[in-house]
């Protein structure tokens, strides 16, 4: 599965390229994010219950940075395990000034998903995958425009509301 | 042999109720599932996310934390006692788990045993195995190429193509095409598909450390071939292994073959002294057993403008997955697929096939036909249409055209088989008229002239089936004869014991009947016992519609045996010359003499009681039967179809099926296979079919996905018959149990064909999926 | 943690304290010990476990034992009064309705419920009636047939007063 | 296949319910037929820590009309509704719906409120109670609230229902003079979720359509209403063209996604063909086709 999008966030590129190196504020913004061990640098190892609705899985990543090249180009490659099933994953962002305060990010993913959640979730798994990944990049927009103080909670970092009733026809 | 048995006996051609129904009937199947042995075990599997990786860690200690977790079985540990492979039966050998490297999506990893069977399954989740993928190798034609990844390393050969085999005169039959006026081309491509019995597989192993011998109860079709693989791989004797095969919940050929789970399961019991279950759950069933069918057939059919045909020339590419483990006969890596010139005389054929690797799971093994038969009937009939339809002749008078005439059996064809008895016209005439061809066709016109789409579909196919004679037919160097072990107790109750076994065949009641219209004795005091290898004589067991062709015909013979020494009894009580006496009505009488005459009761009294003196006490014989060829039931098959316009759905409004399986035991139970066959030809006609993602992920793992036909999809199947008794079995039958599903596709696909002929459209791969056949409505401008 | 449950199988009490997740077919299978209710798909899908909840035709591998604590239950093993076959169980006998004999009991428990509300059944609602159940071997033909004599035999015996027919309630 | 281990709740008042959803919001799942989060549990796809069963929660099996509406309790049964005279009667789109649901047996445990609160756009009852303009009743310990049935279907598998929160009713409002519904599906086998499938309610003026409503299953993130559609038949009378534009219309409203039940194309092709089907159906029903 490829997918790209762009976003455009109100803060100059630093700023930006300072939150996107930063595995703690990235983290957050991961789908269902748990926990997360940092084993270097450019090497961290997230927990993510990854889900929509009544389906989630729970995810331990394997994530490495990749090619970073300061100020304006990262990627990353992620590996992980759940419920007999595997991800992996190679994202790359590039970020330009459109203006001092405003700076474009485009990025892409290629996810690929492959065991249980492929063989039995393939109905839901195109559009989920999509909507996370865009999910992910959004949040990097929302918090790094957040006021600096703020600690609000992260809520763009987790699905909103799922749904409660969980029954019903197959 | 007779026919008049009467009702009491419930001989041969009786519609006698099955022996085996009260206890289903009752919730007291004992299947495989329903075992439970004192301090039993549970094993479940680790299995692999990826289609191709390595393996570069596994870490089982969150898993042997947890109460109750016994051990965690990887393939290094097997490896350690040489069992991390296993010889397949077909000369390969397969991964039982894999120490390095996995090769499929879903294959097994590593396995819990545990207590309980909640806790196993609690355990596998927290087995962590690290991999690093490779890149699968999917496209059966892209495996072939120079720079395809290898999926099998460890073979001498660096190659994906796994062997090339030929038949037929290729010289010949391209003369024959130089001297053609018309040449049809088609490329087929018949999809993989799984057996998919209710049932899933599994096993009981149990070992017990006194006595050294090891007990496995297992969904398997052929218990004595595996108790000789097992002995082969273990090193245990072969009498210290006992396989029993209980009821089994389908077969279909899905169980034929040796899983990686049966031998894991009884390694764990060998570990651990206590026995050991493990079943399936299933998308384990769906995603990691052996597949039928994947091949990808391109044809021409050579002829001349009257319609005759004459030669045939076939190519397949036969994707085998990554284990070359099928159940064919040795010389037969493509099963009996050169029986592709079907009903029809033609002066030359050659066909050749190549098997090749792929990441998943081993294909080629049966689906409710074991040897390629259903590929060479789909290939064969789709031809005989393209033909007709390429020369605007009726499909029907192609055919006539081209049958064997019934005068020319036994037949030679141009593959090399000798068909045994046929008689094609006979069979096509009985459906076109059960039918009412005519009055379809002018239907059809009619309906045409509207708009609407109907199709008529006709196959006439010839099975093969009984393998089979001993001097061609070998599984691992066990030739194919089958076996029957018969003992008449002193009060004339009968205890028969045969070496194939049922999957719902209803064994117990037909080879019930054998034995009973051979005797003479009633069918209700006759036991026929099967599938327990410590007391069943040696088959080689149930599948390819070989039971009645072979272990019939012994239990046949065997009775023949025992009846040659009531004979000598008889002659013995009747105070008469053996030679003198004759089998009339079920008894031995006094040729002339109807009145001093002696039944099968009273003479297997005497045979423990009062026999002659130059004669054993007893009445028991065994035989192992060798058939003297393989028999070749054949049908005409008429389908109906209507096409949806606006949606592109398929409807089967009719579908009648004459069927010719020679001389019959149990109507009622020959009306339920074909019932259940041309079900089974139906699903992957319209429904069934599997299919990878690019990364080899296998997309129907499970029933909401891989599609079974439900009572609404299935059409209310009409059934005839024709009978033409084989002349080499010893009472004329032929077997039956795969016949609709070899015949039934083609017939559906020719219906569908012939709808859409009108527009242009020459072919179409089955399944006929309502997108596909709306995307072909839209080309041509019919969509509504 | 484990939880107390103890409901009606075939008339008998059964009670057992049971964890949650145990699967209703493996109550029946494993703790009250009738296997003839089998397992066939994960899915929802195949009906091979079908047995009856308080009359009700239920899938008992999508429930928790848990769910049905205090219901009345039926298997495959309590068609047979006194010896004698019900006319379910006659119907697959006379009409060759079974071959391998898996999805037999669930198909026979979603029918025989089936029939108390549709005494006289067309051909079409008897196949919509099964079309949870799925079959392998048959083709459904004959078991089309079995349901067909069973509706015969129900009807022959309406004539007679009968047992107390359960009645049918949405499973609570 | 066997779910992991959860502590399992089955209180006997709505309060309680929310009680038990509130102790561990994220980690509790609400169990009505199960038929949908058992075998997801049992691949373990889902693990709610607590299970919080409705079956012993009075008043969610009302099946009535009262004060204007429809009123469907949450744990209404599917076979509950496939075999109310009055549902046949009166409401036969919801009656369409109901029978081509999974399969017979499945009907008897599915609930209509868990078909609805799943959020997945390939259950049969959003498009139907979307034409039908059906409103939704969500109790809370904060009160309760009354949502529109669009408003309450987010996105893929998503709802407007907030963790504590539990749908209790479904709201449909009485047919007027001279209406009719219908759902029609197109599905791959009895069993299988719908390739599409589509849900009409019309209200006739004569010859002309007053109202329309027009629900899309499964060609889309969620159920859909085809609006275009809907605006256009407004007005018009039922002829083979308008049924076609109609058609064309919904068609173009959908937004599917190429999976393994066809390609794109195919299925806007269908729901072009099963909106016109639904509407000639649901107009029969109202008693007034005009060719």
């Amino acid at each position: 599965m490829h997918f790209t999008g762009t976003q455009q966030i109100k803060a100059p590129v630093a700023k930006v390229w300072a939150f996107v190196l930063d595995p703690n504020k990235v983290a957050e913004c991961a789908p269902g994010f748990k926990t997360m061990e940092i084993l270097g640098p450019d090497h961290f190892k997230p927990t993510l219950a990854v889900g929509i609705g009544a389906v989630k899985a729970t995810f331990t990543l394997d994530v490495q940075l990749e090619d970073v090249r300061e100020p304006d180009h990262a990627a990353m490659r992620g590996r992980g395990a759940a419920a007999g099933s595997a991800v992996d994953m190679v994202a790359a962002m590039d970020l330009k000034a459109l203006a001092e305060d405003v700076t474009q990010m485009d990025w892409t993913a290629d996810v690929n998903v492959s065991g249980t959640l492929a063989s039995v979730g393939a109905r839901l798994m195109e559009g989920t995958a999509q909507r996370l990944t865009a999910k992910f990049f959004d949040c990097f927009r929302q918090k790094i425009e957040a006021p600096d103080d703020a600690t609000a909670p992260s809520t763009a970092s987790v699905p909103s509301s799922p749904a409660s009733e969980s029954t019903g026809a197959q | 042999m007779s026919t008049t048995g009467t009702s009491t006996i419930g001989g041969m051609g009786h519609r006698v109720k099955r022996k085996e129904d009260p206890r289903f009937l009752r919730g007291k199947g004992n299947y495989v599932d329903d075992i439970k042995l004192p301090g039993m075990l549970y094993m479940d599997i680790v299995r692999s996310p990826y289609a191709h990786a390595n393996i570069t860690k596994i870490d089982a200690s969150k898993a042997l934390a947890i109460p109750g977790v016994l051990a965690v079985v990887t393939g290094k540990d097997l490896d350690a006692a040489g069992l991390a492979w296993m010889p397949t039966l077909m000369s390969d050998k397969q991964m039982v788990l894999p120490v390095d490297r996995v090769v499929y999506q879903a294959q097994e990893v590593a396995a819990v045993i545990a207590t309980e069977r909640y806790i196993a399954a609690d355990a596998i989740a927290q087995v962590e195995v690290e991999y690093d993928p490779l890149p699968p190798v999917i496209d059966p034609f892209k495996a072939m190429e120079a720079d395809a990844p290898l999926v099998r390393p460890d073979r001498e050969q660096k190659t994906n193509h796994i062997w090339h085999w030929e038949a037929g005169d290729a010289a010949k039959t391209d003369e024959a095409f130089k001297q053609a006026d018309v040449v049809v081309k088609q490329d087929l491509y018949i999809p993989r598909i799984h057996v998919a019995s209710i049932e899933t597989c599994g096993c009981v192993a149990s070992f017990d450390r006194v006595a050294g011998k090891l007990t496995v109860y297992m969904t398997t079709q052929a218990p004595h071939a595996i108790r000789t693989v097992f002995s082969l791989v273990t090193g245990i004797p072969e009498h210290k292994i006992r396989i029993i095969s209980p009821d089994i919940g389908g077969g279909f050929g899905g169980k034929v073959p040796v899983y990686p789970g049966y031998v894991v399961a009884c390694v764990a019991s060998l570990q651990t002294g206590h026995p050991v279950k493990w079943i399936e759950d299933r998308s384990e069933n769906l995603q990691a057993d052996s597949f039928a069918r994947d091949y990808h057939i391109s044809a021409e059919l050579a002829a001349n403008n009257d319609g005759t045909m004459k030669a045939l020339r076939v190519k397949t590419l036969a994707d085998h997955g990554a284990f070359d483990a099928a159940a064919n006969p040795s010389k037969f890596p493509a099963g009996l697929f050169s029986v592709i010139t079907g009903s029809y005389g033609l002066e030359a054929a050659h066909v050749a096939v190549d098997g090749v690797y792929t990441n998943k799971p081993s294909g080629g093994v049966a689906y409710r036909c074991s040897f390629r038969v259903t590929e060479a009937v789909h290939t064969i009939e789709r031809m005989v249409d393209t033909l007709a339809q390429q020369l605007k002749m009726d499909p029907a008078d192609v055919r006539m055209k081209n049958f064997i005439p019934p005068e020319a059996f036994p037949y030679k064809s141009a593959t090399g088989w000798e068909y045994d008895s046929g008689n094609y016209p006979a069979a096509l005439r009985k459906a076109m008229e059960k039918i009412d061809y005519a009055g379809l066709r002018k239907e059809q016109a009619e309906k045409r002239a509207k708009g609407e789409l109907m199709g008529i579909g006709i196959s006439t196919f010839t099975e093969i089936v009984g393998a089979g004679p001993s001097h061609t037919f070998d599984i691992l160097g066990i030739k194919m004869f089958d076996s029957c072990e018969i003992r008449v107790h002193p009060t004339g109750s009968v205890i028969a014991r045969i070496g194939v076994q049922s999957q719902g065949q209803g064994h117990e009641t037909t080879f019930a009947q054998i034995v009973a219209e051979e005797l003479g004795l009633p069918v209700e005091n006759i036991t026929v016992e099967h599938g327990d290898t410590d007391t069943a004589p040696y088959g080689l067991g149930t599948y390819a519609s070989r039971s009645t062709p072979t272990a019939g015909a012994a239990t046949a013979v065997a009775a023949r045996k025992i009846r040659d020494k009531a004979r000598k009894i008889a002659a013995h009580l009747l105070e008469a010359n053996p030679d003198d006496l004759e089998w009339q009505d079920y008894k031995f009488q006094v040729k002339g003499t109807p009145g001093r005459s002696v039944g099968m009761k009273e003479i297997a009294f005497a045979a423990y009681t009062n026999f002659p003196s130059d004669v054993e006490a007893g009445l028991e014989a065994v035989d192992y039967y060798d058939p003297p060829n393989m028999t070749f039931p054949f049908g005409a098959y008429i389908c109906v179809v209507d096409i949806d316009r606006g949606t592109g759905q398929v409807k089967i409004r009719r579908f009648v099926a004459v069927d010719d399986c020679g001389n019959i035991i149990n109507p009622m139970i020959v009306d339920g296979q074909i019932h259940g066959g041309l079900t089974m030809g139906m699903a992957p006609a319209l429904l069934e079919a599997i299919t990878y993602d690019e990364n080899g992920n296998m997309q129907q793992g499970t029933f909401m996905e891989y599609l079974l036909p439900t009572a609404m999809e299935t059409p209310a199947w009409e059934t005839d018959k024709t009978v033409t008794p084989s002349p080499h079995h010893p009472f004329g039958a032929k077997g039956v149990g795969e016949s609709a599903t070899v015949g039934a596709p083609p017939a559906i696909a020719n219906a569908v064909v012939d709808a859409l002929s009108h527009l242009g459209v020459t072919h179409v791969d089955i399944p006929f999926t309502p997108w596909k056949i709306y995307a072909i409505l839209e080309e041509h401008g019919v969509a509504e | 943690m484990t939880q107390h449950v103890k409901l009606t199988l075939n008339g008998q009490p059964v009670e057992a304290d049971i964890e949650p997740r145990l699967l209703l077919v493996h109550f029946i299978r494993e703790v009250a010990n009738l296997t003839g209710t089998h397992i066939g798909c994960d899915t929802t899908s195949c009906g091979a476990c079908t047995v009856q909840i308080n009359g009700v035709p239920s899938k008992s591998c999508t429930l928790f034992a848990v769910q049905v604590d205090g219901a009345d239950i039926r298997t495959v093993e309590g068609l047979e009064q006194d010896g004698q076959l019900s006319p379910i169980q006659e119907g697959f006998f006379e009409e060759h309705g079974l071959q391998c004999g898996f999805c037999t009991p669930g198909m026979m428990m979603t029918a025989e419920a089936f029939l108390r509300d549709h005494p006289d059944p067309s051909e079409a609602e008897i196949r919509q009636a099964i079309s949870g159940n799925l079959c392998r071997c048959t083709g459904y033909v004959n078991i089309v047939k079995s349901i067909q004599h069973a509706a015969l035999r129900m009807r022959e015996g309406q004539a007679a007063p009968q047992e107390a027919p359960v009645t049918a309630e949405a499973p609570r | 296949m066997i779910p992991d281990n959860f502590t399992y709740l089955a209180p006997t008042t709505l309060a309680g319910v929310w009680e038990a959803l509130n102790a561990h919001p994220d980690d509790s799942k609400t169990l009505a037929g199960g038929q949908s989060l058992i075998p997801l549990m049992k691949f373990r796809l889902a693990a709610p820590a607590y299970l919080v069963d409705l079956r012993h929660v009075p008043g969610l099996d009302t099946l009535e009309e009262r004060d204007g509406a429809l009123v469907i309790g949450a744990m209404v049964r599917e076979s509950a509704l496939e075999r109310s005279s009055l549902i046949q009667r009166r409401y036969p789109g919801i009656h369409d719906a109901s029978s081509v649901v999974a399969d017979p047996l499945v009907r008897n445990w599915a609930t209509v409120g868990g078909n609805l609160a799943h959020g997945d756009p390939a259950n049969d009852h959003p498009a139907m109670m979307l034409a039908l303009g059906a409103r939704v009743v969500a109790e809370s310990p904060r009160g309760r609230r009354e949502l529109d049935i669009g408003d309450f279907l987010v996105d893929t598998m998503e709802t407007a229902l907030q963790p504590d929160e539990t749908l209790t009713e479904i709201h449909v409002p009485q047919p007027a003079p001279h209406s009719g519904s219908a759902y029609v599906k197109f599905e791959r086998k009895v069993g299988d979720y719908a390739i599409a499938a589509v849900g009409v309610r019309l209200t006739l003026d004569g010859a002309t359509v007053r109202e329309a409503g027009i629900g899309l299953t499964n060609v889309g993130p969620k159920a859909l209403r085809a609006q275009q559609a809907e605006a256009f038949l407004v007005g018009q009378q039922l002829t083979d063209e308008t049924l076609r534009e109609a058609g064309r219309l919904a068609a173009v409203d959908a937004q599917p996604s190429a999976d393994l039940r066809g390609p794109v194309e195919y299925k806007r092709a269908l729901v072009r063909t099963l909106t016109m089907r639904a509407l000639r159906a649901a107009a029969e029903r109202a008693n007034a086709v005009t060719q």
